[in-house]
C-alpha cells in the first residue's frame, strides 16, 4: 500500500496541473458547454493521453490525470482518450457510444471515430464530417447522435469487451470524481466568503456538516476510482459508488451556491451537469452494484 | 376526517380541465417549456387569463367588489393545482391572484386596490417581486436599496437580483429601506416598472428564459402614495404575503404528471418491468402523495380561517423532496429525454425542481422554521 | 377534504389519550420489552378495539387510535387489534404471520390465534398453551415462533386476502407513524434541554436541520396512514414511505440521543426497534412502492 | 501509488489467520457476541493475548525495549485488521496496544513504562478509558471530575459515564481537573481501579454485556506520580491519544466478514437473485471499499511519519456509513435472524454498529472535524 504517486506519475501530474492553472485563468462563457480549441491542442500536442500505454505511468496515472482535468469548468473529452482509446489504437476524439447505436453520446458530432463496447464485442467506425449531428441538452457535454449508425463502417476490435468496459468505467468514476472535486472546492469557497445572517454561510455548522458529507463521498469516488485504475477494487464497484455520489452531492452544492448557481454565469452547473450526465451512463449505480455483487459473490 | 372530494369540488376540476382542454394549443408543452417569464407564455397568459377570468375561475376567491365571488380557499387552490400541473398557463399572473392581490386588499390604501386591482382580476397584469438583493437572499431582513423621501416623493436606490419576470413586468412590488439596519424600517413600494431609472438586465439561467433579472434603481421617483401600509412598517406584510405565496403553488400537481409521462415513456420502452425502476417511480409516487396532504392540510387549516402556522414549513420541505425524487428519477433512468425536444416537459420540471428549493425561501430557511416553529427547538445562540 | 377529526371520532380518541397518560406515568424497567397487563385490560375493557366496526369511527379512527398508542413506551399488540381482528371475528390476542408460517412473529407467543394472510385465502387458527414459544430478539416486542404450524387447526375465513393485506398495511404504517413520532418526540425533549459547548443540543443547526427533516417525514407518514385508512391513498403507498423513513430518522435520533439512547435505561430504543422491525414487515419498502406503481401504473 | 501487499505483509496476515484457526475456540462466535467488555470476553483474551504476544503478534509495532520488534504501522494494522474481522478476540486489550500503550512511552515517565508496559506487552492488562461525563460526552473539554493536590497525593472527586470495560478493568486512563473551566487544567491520572472509592455500576445497554459502566470517585487518593506529564498539560496528550484511538480499529473488515455472511444466508434461501437485494449489497460492499481505502490512506501517512491530520476523520466518516449500511442491510432482508442465536455475529455487528457513530467521538464532532480542517471552512461564530 503506497497512496503516493512515484516519480513519473509526479512529473506527468504536475505537468498536467500547470495546464489545468494556465486555462483556470480564462473566464468561462454563460454558457451550458463551451469547449476550448487551445485545451485540447495543449493536451494533445503534450503528449498526455499516452500515459495509460507508457511504462512507469499507466492507468493510474491516466485516472488520476482525468480526475485533474475534469476540474476545469471546460470541456473536452478525457476518459476514452486517456484510457481507452490509446489502448484501442483509435484516434481522438473518440465517442463511446450508450446503450445502443442510436442513443444520443458525448462529443459523437466532434468525433474521429465511435466505440461501441457490445456484449459480443467492441466495434470501431470512423466518422466523416455528417456522419453524426450535434444534439441540444441539458447536459453540459456536447451531445450528438448517429445519423445513420447502420451505414457506417464498423470493424470489430481486437479486444476484450468486459475488460474495455471496466477500462471505460474507471474512466467515468475518474471523471466523476474530478467534476464533483471542482464543484465541491467552488462551493467551499463561495459559502467561506458569502455572508447570510450576519456570518459566513460556511460557519453555518449544517452547511458545513453537509459539505464534510460531500467531502467524504468524493475522497472515496477518487481513491476508488484510483484504486480500480490499478486493479485492486472491482471497476463495477468504484463506478456505482461515483455515481452514487452524484445526486446527494449536487443537491447540497447547488442549495448552497444559492441563486448564483441557478445562472450560467458561475460554472457550478458545468461540473454538476456532467456529473448528472456521467451518472447515469452504463445504467447508473444500481446496475454497477448488482454486477459488483455478483462478481463479489458467485452463485 | 374525509380525504374525498366534494360534488361541488369535483365539478369545478372538471371546468377547469375543459377550458385547458379547450383553450391550451397543440404546442403548449413546447410553449410552456420556455418558462412562466419568457415572452412567449407572458404573451399567452395575457389572451388566456381574461378567459380564465371571463369563466369565473381567475379570482373567484376574491370577494364580490374586487371581481371575485368571494369563494373558499379551496375552489382557488383547486384551480391552481390543475393549472399548476398544466404547466402554469397563466405565466407570471399567478402570483397576483395568489398573493399580491391580497396583499393589496388587506393592507392597500383605497385608491392602491382602485388601480391595481380590476387589471388582475381581468387577467391583464404582469407583476414582479423585488425581494432579494445580492448580500439579501434568504436573509431578507439584510436588504439594502434605500428610499428616501423627498418632499411629495420617495427616491429610490440601489439594486434587486433574481428577480423573476421583471423583463415584462408593469409593476414591481418592491421592498426597500427608509430606516436604519435589520427588520425595522422597511417599505413596500409599489412601483411601476417603466418610471425612469429603472434598468433590468436578464441573467443567463439554467432556469428558463425571463426567469431572473437584476433590477437596478437609480434615483428613481415614485409619488408617496406607491407606498403600501405605513413607512418602515413592511415587515409583518411580507410576513403576511410570504405565507400566501409559499402554498399558493401545487408542485407536486406538476410532479404527478411529469411522473405519469416518464413512466409511458418507460412502459413503451419495455422497461417497467424493472423491478428497482418500479420500485423508484413507486417511491417518488410515495412522496408526491406525502407532499400533496401535507399542502391540503395548509389549505384545510386556511379554510378553517386558523392563522399561518409552521404546519406550512413542513408541507414545502415535502415538496421539494418530491421534486427532486421524480426529477431524479427521469435523470436515472431517462437520461437522453434531457437531449432533445420531444420532452420538454421533462426539461421544465427539471428547472423548476432545482429552483424549488432555492427560489422563494430556500430549503434551508424552511427547516430552520421547521425546527423552531414546528418542533419548538430552542433557537440559536447569536453570535 | 376535511383534516379534522369527527366528534365521535374526537371523542374517542381523547379517551385514548386518556389512558396513554395514565400509563406514561408509569416509570419504564431497563428492559428491551416490557409488557404492561393493565394497559391490555384497560384498552379491552374500554371497548376502543371495537372501534373500526363502530359506525363513525370505522378505520380512520382506528388508526388515529394505533399512531396515538404506539407512543407508549410499552408493548402491545395495537394493529391487529385495531384493525384486522374486529373485521375478521377474531379474538384478541391475534399475531399475523410473516412470509411463511414457521417465522417468527410479534406476539406469537400471547396470542390466542394466529392469522395467515396468503395468496389463495386467510387462514386463521386458535392457539393453545405451548403452541407457540417465545424467541429472544433485538426487537422491542415480544417475538415468538409456532411449534408445529402444519399441527394447528386452521380454519380458512370469509374474507378478501388482498384487503386484509391492505389493512393490514394500514395497521403496520400508523404503528410506525406513532413510534417515529414518540420516539422524536423524546429525542426532542432531551436536546432542548441538553447542552454540549455551551448551548443546548437542540441549537445547533445541524441538530435542528436534521430534526425537521424527520419531523416531515413523520408527519408525511402520519398522514398517508390515515388518508389510506380513509382508502384515500394505496396502503402500499402509505407503508413503504413509513418502512422507508424508519432508518434515517431512527439512525438521527439515537445520535442526537447518544450514549444514553444506547443504554436500557432511557425508552428511545424501545420506539425505534419497534418501528425497526415494522420497516420489514411485508418485505420492506421497496417492495410497497414496486406494489403501488403497479397498481399506479398497471400495463 | 500502489494498491497492492507486499509478499511480508501477505505471510504475516497468513501467520494472523493460522493463528486465529488455531487458538479460537468453536463456539468462538458466541463468546464474542458478548462484547469485548463482558466476562466471558475478558477472560477469554487473558488467555488468548499471551498467545498472541509470544508469538510477536501483540505488539510487534513497539520498540524492542518495551517488548515489540520495531515493526512498521502497516505491520500492528494488519494484525489488528484481521482480529477486529475476527470479533477481536484481544478483547479491551485492543485499547493498550493501540493508544494507551504509546501514550505512556510518548508522554509518561520511566517508572510509568516500567510499571504498565510489561503487563500490557504481555497481553495482561485490561484497562478502561475515564473519558466522558454526565456533561461532558462529545465536548471532553467540559468534564468536572476534580483532582486536587495534598501533599504527595491528588485527591479525586466526581464521576464518569459510558466507561467502556470499567467492571472489569485493572486500570484507568483517567482525565481530571486541577485548574479552572476549558481545555487548560486537565490532567490524566493511571489510577487502579482497586483504590479505595472508586465504585463501579454497570449500565443495562443495548450494546453488549459489560460495555458502559458509571465511575464514581469518592475522595479516591493516588500518589503524584499517577499523574501522567505535567500537571493541567494534557489536553495535546489526549489529542494525541485519541489520533491514535480513531484509526486503529479496522470496523470495515469485520462488516465486510458480517456482510459475506448475510449473503450466503441469502443464497441458501435462494433469495440473491433478487435484483434489489443485489444491488443494496453492492452498495454496502462499494461503502465498505471506500472505507477501507481511506483507512489506508491514514495508515500509509502514519507509516510515513506524518502528523496526523482530518484525512482521519473523513476516513472515520467513511467507516461508520459503512457500518450502518452493512447493519442495515441485514435487518432489512434478513430481520429474523436478529430473532435467535443461530446468527450471532449479526447482532454484534449491528451493536458495533450502532455505537460507531456515537462513542469515541460522535460521528457528528467528525463532521465539524471534516468541514474545519479537511475543508477549511470558517469556524463557527460563538456565543
Amino acid at each position: 500500500m503506497n497512496f503516493e504517486l512515484n516519480d513519473d506519475q509526479r512529473a506527468l501530474l504536475d505537468a498536467v496541473e500547470q495546464v489545468v492553472q494556465h486555462h483556470l485563468a480564462r473566464t468561462p462563457a454563460p454558457a451550458r458547454v463551451e469547449c476550448v480549441p487551445e485545451l485540447d491542442r495543449d493536451l494533445e500536442q503534450g503528449g498526455y493521453f499516452e500515459a495509460v500505454t507508457t511504462e512507469g505511468l499507466g492507468p493510474v496515472a491516466a485516472a488520476a490525470m482525468v480526475i485533474a482535468l475534469a476540474r476545469l469548468p471546460f470541456c473536452t473529452e478525457l476518459g476514452a482518450s486517456a484510457l481507452l482509446a490509446p489502448r484501442l489504437g483509435l484516434p481522438r476524439v473518440c465517442a463511446v457510444l450508450g446503450e445502443d447505436r442510436h442513443t444520443p453520446a458525448r462529443f459523437l458530432a466532434q468525433a474521429a471515430c465511435a466505440v461501441a463496447i457490445e456484449a459480443d464485442g467492441v466495434f470501431a467506425a470512423a466518422l466523416a464530417p455528417g456522419d453524426a449531428r450535434e444534439v441540444e441538452s441539458l447536459w453540459a457535454y456536447p451531445m450528438g447522435e448517429l445519423v445513420a449508425p447502420e451505414a457506417l463502417p464498423w470493424r470489430r476490435l481486437d479486444a476484450d469487451p468486459k475488460a474495455c468496459l471496466d477500462l471505460w468505467r474507471v474512466a467515468l468514476a475518474a471523471e466523476i470524481a474530478g467534476c464533483l472535486s471542482a464543484a465541491l472546492t467552488s462551493v467551499v469557497q463561495h459559502v467561506s466568503d458569502r455572508r447570510q445572517f450576519g456570518r459566513p454561510l460556511g460557519s453555518l455548522q449544517a452547511v458545513q456538516h453537509r459539505l464534510a458529507h460531500s467531502a467524504v463521498a468524493v475522497e472515496g469516488v477518487r481513491w476508488l476510482a484510483l484504486a480500480a485504475a490499478a486493479g485492486s477494487v472491482p471497476a463495477a464497484l468504484a463506478l456505482g459508488q461515483a455515481q452514487q455520489a452524484v445526486r446527494p452531492v449536487a443537491y447540497d452544492l447547488h442549495q448552497f451556491m444559492g441563486a448564483m448557481g441557478l445562472t450560467l454565469e458561475h460554472p457550478l452547473h458545468r461540473w454538476t451537469y456532467r456529473a448528472r450526465r456521467l451518472q447515469s451512463e452504463l445504467g447508473a449505480a444500481d446496475r454497477q452494484f448488482q454486477l459488483a455483487a455478483g462478481q463479489a459473490w458467485p452463485a | 376526517m374525509d380525504f374525498s372530494w366534494t360534488e361541488e369540488q369535483t365539478a369545478l376540476r372538471e371546468r377547469v380541465r375543459d377550458l385547458l382542454a379547450r383553450e391550451l394549443p397543440p404546442d403548449w408543452e413546447r410553449l410552456s417549456r420556455h418558462g412562466p417569464g419568457s415572452p412567449a407564455q407572458t404573451a399567452f397568459s395575457l389572451n388566456f387569463c381574461p378567459k380564465l377570468a371571463e369563466a369565473g375561475l381567475l379570482v373567484p376567491h376574491w370577494p364580490v367588489e374586487h371581481g371575485g365571488s368571494g369563494a373558499p380557499p379551496w375552489h382557488h387552490f383547486i384551480i391552481g393545482e390543475e393549472l399548476w400541473a398544466a404547466g402554469e398557463p397563466r405565466g407570471a399572473q399567478y402570483m397576483n391572484v395568489n398573493f399580491i392581490g391580497q396583499t393589496i386588499m388587506r393592507f392597500g390604501s383605497v385608491a392602491q386596490q382602485r388601480r391595481y386591482l380590476p387589471p388582475m382580476a381581468a387577467g391583464q397584469a404582469i407583476w414582479c417581486q423585488g425581494f432579494s438583493e445580492p448580500s439579501a437572499g434568504s436573509d431578507l431582513a439584510a436588504l439594502r436599496t434605500r428610499a428616501e423621501r423627498r418632499g411629495q416623493d420617495y427616491v429610490i436606490n440601489g439594486s434587486k437580483i433574481w428577480t423573476s419576470y421583471a423583463g415584462l413586468a408593469q409593476t414591481c412590488f418592491l421592498l426597500a429601506r427608509t430606516g436604519g439596519a435589520g427588520r425595522q424600517g422597511i417599505c413596500i413600494f409599489l412601483v411601476p416598472m417603466d418610471t425612469p431609472g429603472i434598468t433590468v438586465r436578464g441573467i443567463p439561467s439554467l432556469i428558463g428564459e425571463g426567469d431572473i433579472h437584476e433590477v437596478f434603481f437609480d434615483e428613481v421617483v415614485v409619488p408617496a402614495d406607491a407606498l403600501l401600509g405605513e413607512e418602515g412598517q413592511a415587515w409583518p406584510i411580507i410576513g403576511w404575503a410570504l405565507s400566501h405565496e409559499r402554498v399558493g403553488i401545487a408542485r407536486y400537481a406538476f410532479s404527478r404528471r411529469v411522473l405519469d409521462g416518464m413512466v409511458r415513456q418507460l412502459q413503451s420502452q419495455g422497461r417497467f418491468d424493472d423491478p428497482l425502476i418500479r420500485a423508484r417511480a413507486g417511491q417518488a409516487l410515495a412522496a408526491i402523495e406525502a407532499a400533496r396532504l401535507l399542502v391540503y392540510r395548509v389549505i384545510d387549516q386556511r379554510a378553517r380561517g386558523l392563522p399561518p402556522m409552521a404546519d406550512a414549513n413542513v408541507a414545502r420541505t415535502a415538496v421539494i423532496a418530491a421534486d427532486h425524487l421524480v426529477s431524479d428519477f427521469g435523470m436515472h433512468f431517462l437520461p437522453d429525454t434531457y437531449c432533445s425536444d420531444a420532452f420538454p416537459l421533462h426539461l421544465s420540471h427539471h428547472e423548476r425542481a432545482i429552483a424549488a428549493g432555492i427560489a422563494a425561501g430556500a430549503a434551508e430557511v424552511q427547516l430552520n422554521l421547521v425546527a423552531q416553529d414546528f418542533l419548538k427547538l430552542p433557537r440559536e445562540a447569536r453570535a
